[in-house]
């Protein structure tokens, strides 16, 4: 049992929501109790990850290996390391958040909501603990199932185009990973990911392999210029599948540029950091000027997001600049303040669009404009709004903070111009982030409807209080995360710098 | 002693977790009681502290709490540097936040907020107390934004006014264009010296060294970008646009936040960095002229403006920048000096004006008032010992915290000092006039009240006098008592450090004979005339003819215009930055993203592939000739692609 | 040039001839006599390289049996009218241009450089007692069986499929039906219908 | 040639299920003339059992050694078994989903069966033709009887006017195949495949055999594309889909694909498997082209049917890539690629018959709205179907295509690999029309399935069978690269 | 002497005519099926001058078989086309068009 707990954090999950599919939408309170109660076992289970995580190796842990396909030498390989294990947990946290949030908001087939859900933390949960390129890559498309179906089915009034948009980007970026990965076998006859780390390629190999990952995993993440489908996918999304998207699917592009692109392209990586870092700091500047004009709230965030996930590419790609033999602290600061960013966003988009999405619940409106004064009916509420609203400027204390602090450090130490760049989020972060709440937060009520609402009840303030410790202690004490990652992100580095040429 | 410095920072913090958290809870009595208990023991430990390691010199400590990450060799820590200068500010933090704790419960006694507003200020002072108990630079960058953020809150405490939110919005986002230097500063920081602790970074400073960065020397442009932090904290021309709009927030903060304690982070985190700045004259130049603008410029301005607390408001922009001078010409324990006596005077004024402000049932335009001396005499004489400090009149605490800032220019070796000198010294004259200016308006001369007001108008509650008195005390007297030691007996020599090829401290030294000389020197001075040509002028033009005023309003209109525009800078940063950026925004958005990238691109080529279809569908016209057709054409295109083109062609031409 | 020569390209003409004339035939039925006459030369054709049988073959099942249904199909559909005008017009000269193309760079293949007499000589000619149909007899019942079987299995499906196709269910069929006929009786046959006279009373 | 010709009874085990199939047929056929109303499922479940009793025969042949009988005209291999039963397991699914349609709309004769079990006979002996003569014969029995099958239903004017374009298309089709088979035959002077092998594998291949050889096959090349439904060859394909009875439909998708497949492999690869340079490149033009047109063309499709028939030129497409590699395990990649299209093709054709009813063909994408709210398992099942075909794991229809695509890559041709999922992207687009439908459109009608149970048990575990193989593929995979 | 290329050229040459036959006739479909008959027979020719030349027989079996598939063929072609009358009254290409696109 010891050994098959990655397993049993991937089909508990796909299994219990099959099992909640089977229970039906007319027994929607006991799915839901049900699938709550697989949510929470999945992540208490996860926990165990945490706990039983040795921290001073870079070696996959709670390592499983069968064979599956023996004709390509695919094997149900999993493990997990410092990159991967925080994301993990990140996702079953995330879900217990995603059903609680969507408790009695979901009306319509409340159980396959629930299912689609589980399911998709199972995928998810896949993803980030395959070790063989295709047990990969399989879960990496089939986690677009689930959410296909929940931005398609509880989505909102334009929801068929955002769903089939989604779809249809996601998977066009990554099928170019596949077709790179079977390159890699037949040039290595094997698929497992760790095989690839070693294979060695050339310069025009790598170029090719790393445009290819580049497409798979830039179109997730998402990076300027293929951005384009994440606010229209969050914007009509319900609640939960923005949170999800936002808090874990978008990990699933930062995770690949870790994972794959780093190790197994270091050449080319070094030699287009210059045009990723160029990239993401596109992404951090412009798309912070389109945050700031947006009248929806949902496509805010959805903005906001987009501008922070240039953090964690930037940081990955200043490592190249930011190495400096004596001190490698620049490119460590780099990548581990990418990998903070993920989790750290992974807890502040979530928060985001759960604060958007209690107010969405009770008006029905994602315009900034139909609100305006919702402190007076709502303090509590705009308590965690306000909070939460920091930190997505990045305040420290909060999450936000730590790896945006940490990225800026280190890209200092590439580029000062880099830093620049990105330090303008500071600026440009909190004017959107801080207008949107003076619109929606602050202010008279001037829309009747706003006077009518409740505040938080106690399963909305739960949710949101859960979320604020993670900001706040994430924010106060990142140690034990960079503990956890360190050794992992030392390695990469190591791989990251050894040219295979 | 580590639990002590903790006990110091984390009661104010406690008290407002209570508050925040259990204020509706426990109701009024028990919030107010429990947040003051939590700044009270911070004062009295803080007294301790500046006994233990300024009076009795003790050692420095410095000591990290825990680490907040480590990475490779790179350590970030919370932690605590507690030195004299710490202490200095300790003592002055807590103790102004402790009056307006209490002034508080008084002031705001009929807010339906009223938990919520502890909870904030007690809040702010635990982040104070962070920020300058720091050892690093993460936590200062930490302490420095978490008090920005709660001045964003108390800014906009009163939620309602529109003219509230669009000022805490504003507050919040200049202080973050001057983060976004102090970010960068710091990152360059770590990148010379591979740390951000204090005393390794300070021990590390020769290696920049004949480091070069955008043609300047590398710690130039570090202090520079350090600078600017300080000028965003501390309301520098032209990051000062906050200021005045803070002013919308409730008048304790106004007292704490906007006067006493906060802006002056910026002088703190300059003196702080003292070794930094030492090694550039540069950015020392930058820092005065900057400094010496803000003390003129922004000094006139208070010279028109009519809102009680927007004259105050201004006075403290313009006092900053004599601090910011001070710094400038490398007089950090001047600067400090300064900070201190400033931090209760200006408190006192504050709170004084919100006195005034509840007994008007808050109606702040100063011509609207008048003869209030009777009403609110404690009002009225604690106010003059503030307005008397501010303006320097010799003996009061201001009078030689001032002189001292204007004497060192006067011996600054710095290029343009000589400029700066004139301008802190007609400064004292613009002081002067606008302090008294705004004195007789509310004390002195015929009452403007109006009837309904009038009938009302008494004395405040003691919660708000006590405090009033408790301020005045040390506004008065703390300049007389603690000049020679902190400027010539080195209660902060363990904190700041001065090149020796920086002349004004020496040569205050060398001037200095006593507190008690200093005063009956002071007639002798230029400083002093000015400021008796201020009062003078204030009283010409508010009590003896008030006409005068007007006469002298229309014969200088076009002065009067760009004073009352304030410059144009807010109509300046609405145009370039409110509106450009929004034309940006919506230019990247609407042009960029939505059709270009969107539309053309992503959805074009949709389309694109959508419109082959509509092209190749019709092939299959239905017509059986046709597909025949279609087959036999292509059975010729292969049979001639076989014979004769293709990889092996099977007959060659 | 000899006589097989002269025969060869007599056929040809015809064969070659006769098929245009077919494919350029508005009338379906003289198409039908047009192609009748090109498997006349086609089996002339393969009785010159002594395939007697199929060319026999080709004469009695095509034309008398295959060609006949044609023409019975043509007459029962009422269609060899030259009603349908032919609109080939447009297509003519693309069709001959490809299709010259197609025979042009056949010949380039099937030509005497392949398929010449110095590449592939002429067999002799069989002896007079040589029997064409024996040895496709022999062949065909013995190495062939299997294809033979298939054979009868397609003619099978003709058959099915013919029936399946146009055989008209019993219901359409339109027969007498002769008890019927014989068990009528008077008042099947006349019904009496009263008509009902408006009522003229005028009330309108 | 061979001269000796035993008639040896033991060595006719070999073809023992062709056999008791056309026995069955010829019973059944009699049979049916003396079944009233009442008894005509009679004919149905007979026509089961023979195809039961056929494939078992079939399957325990497998294993057997290469048998090359009746005078060189017949082989039995492992692919040949494998293949039949292969064909009978479809086709018996296909017999469960058509006879709900035949009931529905009044098609249930005796004669469909008898011409469905003819075509499979036909398709048997493709499988097993070891000459050029019986792969003709046998493409014909099919397709006669399939010309007929598609008029059957003979008062719907599409059906009619489908079967005449399927007619004369195919019969021009045979005709360019028949020309190649005798340029084949005339330069080797054999119809027997392995004699046709030895003499293009000879190492004295003069270059007008090559010229002569590669001539005939250009033609070959086209008579199988045409079978298969390869662009430019494909025209046929939407007109029949969309026109025949879908029971047809389904039935002409998928099992003759596996013959057409077979008889690929016995004229190219058996066959001319050393001319395989010259073929392969052709090939690739097909099939990228395939990929490409059917990719494209189906994105404006309204009618479900005619969508299917342009997936499937593009799904040919990937088989066709499998044989351009040119290698043994390309092929294998490709038949694994034409079986896992088969169980794809069969369950979603069998959805649309499920919601068939009288009067109602469910043949327009427009008719799926809201299948989530009235049936979620069969919209289920559909969704896993239409996931598969656009490729996405972890269903069958990824681990076809990432074998055609290994083998592709591993063949150099990278490029064209990335044309080939850039085209499966854009059909995966069409495939989500569908989805859309069934889950993100609310009903307009009410649908309820009359289907019966066996119906709806065997559908489900067709589709279930997707996700399973797909996560469990190793098997499979083995199977079909063991053929070759 | 008539060399195995005459004959082959000339069977091309009917085959072609064949085709073109099929693409350029519309006026009724029957047309359509005498061409495919003037494929075949060409077709039939190329093997009974294969199997002539090369003094082989299978080229004439092969032959005696088209000839029954086609007779087949012929069979069931006529049955569709009869169909085709009996749904739309017509036999013109020009009227098979429904399924398109």
């Amino acid at each position: 049992m010891e050994n098959s707990i990655l397993s049993l954090l991937i089909w508990l999950p796909i299994f219990g929501g099959g099992l909640v599919i089977l229970l039906g939408n007319e027994r929607a309170v006991t799915a839901r109790w049900v699938s709550l109660a697989i949510s929470i076992l999945v992540f208490v289970m996860s926990l165990s990850l945490w706990t039983g995580f040795d921290s001073s190796t870079h070696l996959m842990q709670f390592a499983e290996k069968s064979s599956w396909i023996t004709y390509f030498n695919i094997y149900y390989h999993l493990g997990v390391d410092g990159i991967s294990m925080p994301l993990i947990i990140l996702t079953t946290f995330s879900t217990i958040l995603v059903i609680a949030a969507g408790w009695e908001v979901i009306q319509k087939r409340p159980a396959h909501y629930m299912a689609a859900f589980l399911m998709m933390e199972g995928l998810i949960i896949g993803v980030f603990s395959s070790l063989d390129a295709i047990l990969f890559y399989a879960f990496w498309e089939a986690s677009l199932i689930p959410m296909l179906l929940i931005v398609g089915i509880w989505g909102g009034d334009n929801r068929v185009y955002a769903a089939i948009k989604f779809f249809l980007y996601t998977f066009l970026g990554s099928v170019f990973m596949l077709v790179s990965l079977i390159y890699m076998y037949n040039k290595s006859g094997s698929f497992s990911i760790l095989d690839m780390h070693d294979l060695s390629l050339t310069v025009a190999e790598q170029a090719w392999i790393f445009w290819a990952f580049f497409m798979a995993f830039a179109v997730k993440v998402p990076m300027f210029p293929v951005h384009t489908w994440l606010p229209d996918a969050h914007v009509q999304a319900p609640t939960g599948g923005s949170v999800i998207l936002a808090a874990i699917m978008l990990k699933m592009g930062g995770y690949g540029f870790f994972r794959f692109s780093l190790p197994i392209t270091p050449d080319a990586s070094l030699q287009f950091s210059g045009v990723m870092i160029t990239l993401s700091l596109i992404a951090i500047v412009y798309i912070g000027f389109v945050a700031l004009v947006q009248r929806d709230m949902k496509k805010l965030i959805a903005y906001s997001s987009i501008s922070h996930m240039g953090f964690v590419t930037l940081g990955v790609f200043a490592l190249f600049l930011a190495y400096n033999p004596n001190s490698p602290e620049g490119a460590f600061l780099g990548l581990e303040g990418a990998m903070v960013q993920m989790i750290s966003h992974g807890f502040i988009s979530a928060a985001m669009f759960l604060v958007v999405g209690v107010l969405y619940d009770r008006l029905h409106s994602r315009e900034i404009s139909t609100y305006g004064g919702v402190i007076n009916t709502m303090p509590k509420f705009t308590g965690f709004a306000v909070l939460f609203a920091m930190a997505n400027a990045g305040l420290p204390g909060t999450s936000g903070f730590v790896g945006e602090f940490m990225v800026i450090l280190g890209a200092v130490q590439a580029n000062i111009w880099y830093a620049v760049l990105a330090a303008t989020t500071l600026i440009v972060g909190a004017a959107y982030t801080l207008w949107m709440v003076k619109r929606v937060f602050w202010g008279k009520i001037t829309n009747p409807a706003v006077q009518t609402l409740n505040d938080i009840n106690s399963r909305e303030f739960s949710i949101l209080a859960i979320l604020t410790l993670a900001v706040l202690i994430m924010g106060l004490y990142p140690q034990p995360v960079i503990e956890v990652i360190h050794v992992s992100i030392d390695h990469l580095l190591h791989q990251a710098l050894a040219s295979k040429l | 002693m580590e639990n002590f410095y903790l006990t110091i920072a984390l009661s104010p913090l406690l008290g407002a977790i209570i508050a925040g958290f259990f204020g509706r809870t426990l109701g009024r009595t028990a919030t107010h009681t429990i947040t003051v208990l939590g700044v009270l023991v911070s004062t009295v430990l803080a007294l301790m502290v500046f006994n233990y390691h300024v009076l009795e010199q003790g050692a420095i400590f410095n000591q990290n709490l825990y680490t907040w990450m480590q990475i490779g060799e790179l350590n970030i820590s919370v932690g605590f540097l507690v030195d004299n200068l710490t202490a200095v500010m300790l003592v002055v933090v807590s103790f102004v936040s402790l009056m307006v704790h209490i002034y508080t419960i008084g002031y705001m006694h009929d807010d339906k907020d009223y938990t919520k507003f502890f909870s904030y200020i007690s809040l702010f002072t635990f982040s104070m107390f962070m920020l300058v108990m720091s050892n690093n630079f993460m936590q200062l960058f930490f302490g420095w934004e978490a008090v920005g953020l709660v001045s964003y809150l108390l800014i906009g405490f009163w939620h309602h006014k529109e003219s509230a939110i669009e000022a805490n919005l504003k507050a919040f986002l200049v202080n973050r264009v001057g983060d976004f230097g102090f970010l960068l500063g710091i990152g360059l920081v770590l990148a010379f010296s591979g740390s951000l602790d204090y005393a390794e970074v300070f021990s590390s400073l020769d290696n920049t060294l004949n480091q070069q960065l955008w043609g300047m020397d590398l710690i130039t442009v570090i202090c520079l970008l350090l600078f600017v932090g300080a000028m965003g904290k501390s309301a520098q021309v032209p990051l000062h646009v906050w200021l005045p709009g803070s002013m919308e927030g409730p008048t304790p903060i106004s007292a704490l936040i906007h006067a006493a304690t906060m802006v002056t982070a910026g002088i703190f985190m300059v003196s702080r960095m003292s070794p930094m700045f030492e090694m550039s004259d540069v950015a020392l130049t930058v820092v005065m002229i900057v400094g010496a603008i803000t003390a003129l410029f922004m000094g006139l301005l208070g010279i028109v403006q009519n809102d009680i607390k927007k004259v105050v408001a201004y006075s403290t922009l313009s006092q900053l920048g004599y601090m910011t001078v001070a710094l400038g010409v490398s007089a950090y324990s001047v600067a400090i000096f300064h900070l201190m006596t400033h931090a209760f005077f200006k408190a006192l004024l504050f709170l004084g004006a919100g006195s005034v402000i509840v007994a008007m049932h808050h109606q702040q335009d100063i011509r609207k008032m008048g003869g209030l001396r009777k009403k609110m005499p404690i009002t009225y004489w604690t106010g003059l010992v503030g307005t008397l400090a501010l303006i320097g009149f010799p003996g009061f605490s201001g009078f030689y915290s001032k002189d001292m800032i204007i004497e060192a220019v006067h011996f600054s070796n710095l290029p343009y000092a000589d400029w700066v000198y004139y301008a802190v010294v007609a400064g004292v004259f613009i002081t002067a006039f606008y302090s008294l200016r705004l004195f007789f308006l509310v004390f002195h001369g015929q009452s403007r009240v109006d009837p309904h007001t009038e009938s009302h108008l008494h004395e405040s509650p003691l919660s708000i006098t006590i405090p009033l008195i408790m301020l005045a005390i040390p506004s008065a007297i703390i300049g007389y008592f603690t000049i020679e030691p902190m400027l010539f007996m080195g209660w902060l020599d363990n904190a700041i450090t001065v090149t020796s090829s920086h002349l004004p401290m020496a040569g205050l030294r060398n001037e200095f004979h006593g507190a008690t000389a200093m005063i009956f020197h002071a007639v002798q001075t230029v400083p002093f005339w000015m400021m008796i040509g201020g009062i003078a002028t204030a009283w010409i033009f508010s009590i003896y003819r008030t006409q005068w005023a007007d006469w002298v309003q229309k014969k200088f209109s076009i002065i009067d215009y760009v004073l009352q525009s304030l410059y144009g800078f807010d109509r300046f940063n609405e145009i370039v930055f409110v509106k450009g950026i929004k034309k940006l925004g919506n230019f990247l958005w609407k042009i960029s993203d939505s059709a270009l990238i969107d539309s053309i691109i992503v959805n074009g080529s949709a389309k694109f592939v959508g419109f082959i279809a509509s092209i190749v569908r019709p092939i299959q016209t239905g017509y059986v000739y046709h597909y025949a057709f279609f087959m036999i054409f292509s059975l010729l295109i292969i049979l001639t692609w076989t014979l004769f083109m293709g990889n092996n062609p099977l007959l060659v031409i | 040039m000899t006589f097989d020569q002269i025969l060869f390209y007599v056929f040809s003409f015809w064969f070659i001839a006769s098929s245009l004339a077919m494919i350029f035939s508005r009338n379906a039925a003289k198409a039908v006599l047009f192609l009748i006459l090109s498997f006349f030369s086609a089996a002339s054709i393969w009785i010159l390289l002594e395939a007697e049988f199929l060319a026999i073959t080709l004469i009695l099942v095509y034309v008398g049996a295959v060609m006949v249904l044609f023409l019975f199909v043509i007459k029962m559909l009422n269609i060899d009218k030259s009603t349908l005008r032919a609109k080939f017009a447009g297509y003519l000269p693309l069709g001959l241009v490809v299709a010259i193309i197609i025979v042009a760079e056949m010949a380039l293949v099937l030509g005497s450089n392949q398929f010449g007499l110095e590449v592939i000589a002429a067999p002799a000619r069989h002896a007079a007692d040589y029997s064409n149909i024996t040895v496709l007899a022999m062949q065909l019942y013995t190495d062939y069986v299997y294809p033979f079987e298939l054979a009868a299995v397609l003619l099978l499906i003709a058959i099915i499929a013919a029936i399946t196709l146009v055989h008209k269910n019993e219901g359409n069929r339109k027969s007498q039906n002769i008890s019927e006929q014989v068990s009528v009786k008077a008042k099947d046959r006349v019904r009496l219908v009263s008509i009902v006279t408006p009522d003229k009373g005028g009330k309108s | 040639m061979i001269n000796t010709f035993q008639f040896d009874t033991t060595s006719l085990t070999a073809i023992l299920p062709e056999i008791f199939l056309l026995s069955a047929i010829v019973i059944i056929l009699l049979l049916d003339l003396f079944l009233t109303k009442p008894f005509k499922q009679v004919t149905y479940y007979l026509t089961q059992i023979s195809l039961l009793i056929t494939g078992v025969l079939a399957f325990n042949l497998i294993g057997q050694p290469e048998t090359i009988i009746l005078g060189g005209s017949f082989v039995l291999d492992d692919m040949a078994s494998v293949f039949k039963v292969f064909l009978m397991v479809s086709a018996m699914v296909a017999m469960v989903y058509s006879r709900h349609y035949l009931l529905q709309h009044t098609l249930f004769r005796g004669e469909y069966f008898v011409l469905i079990m003819l075509s499979i006979l036909g398709m048997m002996v493709m499988v097993s033709g070891y000459s050029l003569l019986t792969l003709y014969l046998g493409l014909e029995i099919l397709s006669l009887s399939l010309y007929t099958l598609i008029a059957i239903a003979r008062d719907r004017s599409e059906a009619v006017e489908a079967a005449l374009k399927y007619f004369v298309l195919g019969a021009i089709a045979s005709g360019l195949l028949l020309y190649g088979m005798s340029m084949i035959y005339g330069i080797s002077g054999s119809l027997n495949i392995g004699e046709i092998m030895a003499f293009s594998s000879s190492a004295t291949l003069a270059s007008r055999d090559i010229l002569v050889l590669n001539f005939g096959l250009v033609f070959l090349v086209i008579g199988i594309a045409f079978k298969l439904g390869a662009v430019p060859f494909h025209m046929w394909v939407p007109d029949v889909y969309q026109g025949a009875p879908t029971s047809v439909t389904m039935f002409i998708s998928t099992v003759p694909k596996i013959a057409a497949v077979a008889m690929l492999v016995r004229l190219l690869v058996d066959g001319l498997g050393m001319m395989q340079s010259y073929w392969s490149d052709l090939f690739m033009m097909l099939a990228i082209l395939s990929i490409a047109l059917g990719s494209i063309v189906a994105l404006l499709q309204t009618n479900i049917k005619r969508l299917l028939a342009y997936s499937t030129i593009s799904h040919i497409g990937f088989v066709l890539l499998g044989f351009s590699t040119g290698v043994v395990s390309g092929y294998g990649a490709a038949v694994f690629y034409i079986l896992a299209y088969v169980l794809m093709s069969l369950a979603a054709f069998g959805v649309i018959i499920l919601l068939n009813k009288k009067g109602f063909e469910a043949d327009l994408i427009s008719d799926y709205k809201g299948l989530s709210k009235h049936s979620p398992w069969f919209a289920l099942m559909m969704l896993i179907v239409m996931l598969s075909m656009a490729g996405m794991p972890p269903f069958i229809g990824f681990y076809a295509k990432l074998l055609i695509l290994q083998q592709v890559v591993s063949s150099g041709m990278i490029i064209v690999a990335i044309i080939a999922v850039v085209f499966a992207v854009i059909s995966a687009y069409y495939y989500l029309q569908i989805i859309k439908s069934m889950y993100f459109e609310a009903p307009d009608k009410e649908i309820n399935l009359s289907a019966p149970i066996d119906m709806k048990l065997i559908l489900s575990i067709n589709a279930v069978l997707i996700l399973v193989v797909g996560l469990f593929p190793d098997f499979w995979m083995k199977l079909a690269l063991s053929l070759f | 002497m008539i060399s195995l290329s005459d004959y082959l050229i000339l069977s091309a040459i009917i085959f072609c005519i064949g085709l073109v036959g099929i693409f350029v006739n519309r006026t009724n479909i029957i047309t359509l099926l005498m061409c495919v008959e003037l494929i075949l027979v060409a077709v039939n020719t190329n093997f009974i001058a294969f199997s002539y030349f090369l003094g082989n027989e299978a080229g004439q079996i092969f032959v005696f078989f088209i000839l029954t598939v086609a007779a087949a063929e012929v069979a069931i072609g006529l049955a569709i086309l009869t169909l085709l009358f009996r749904n739309k009254g017509s036999i013109s290409v020009d009227v098979t068009n429904s399924l398109r696109g």
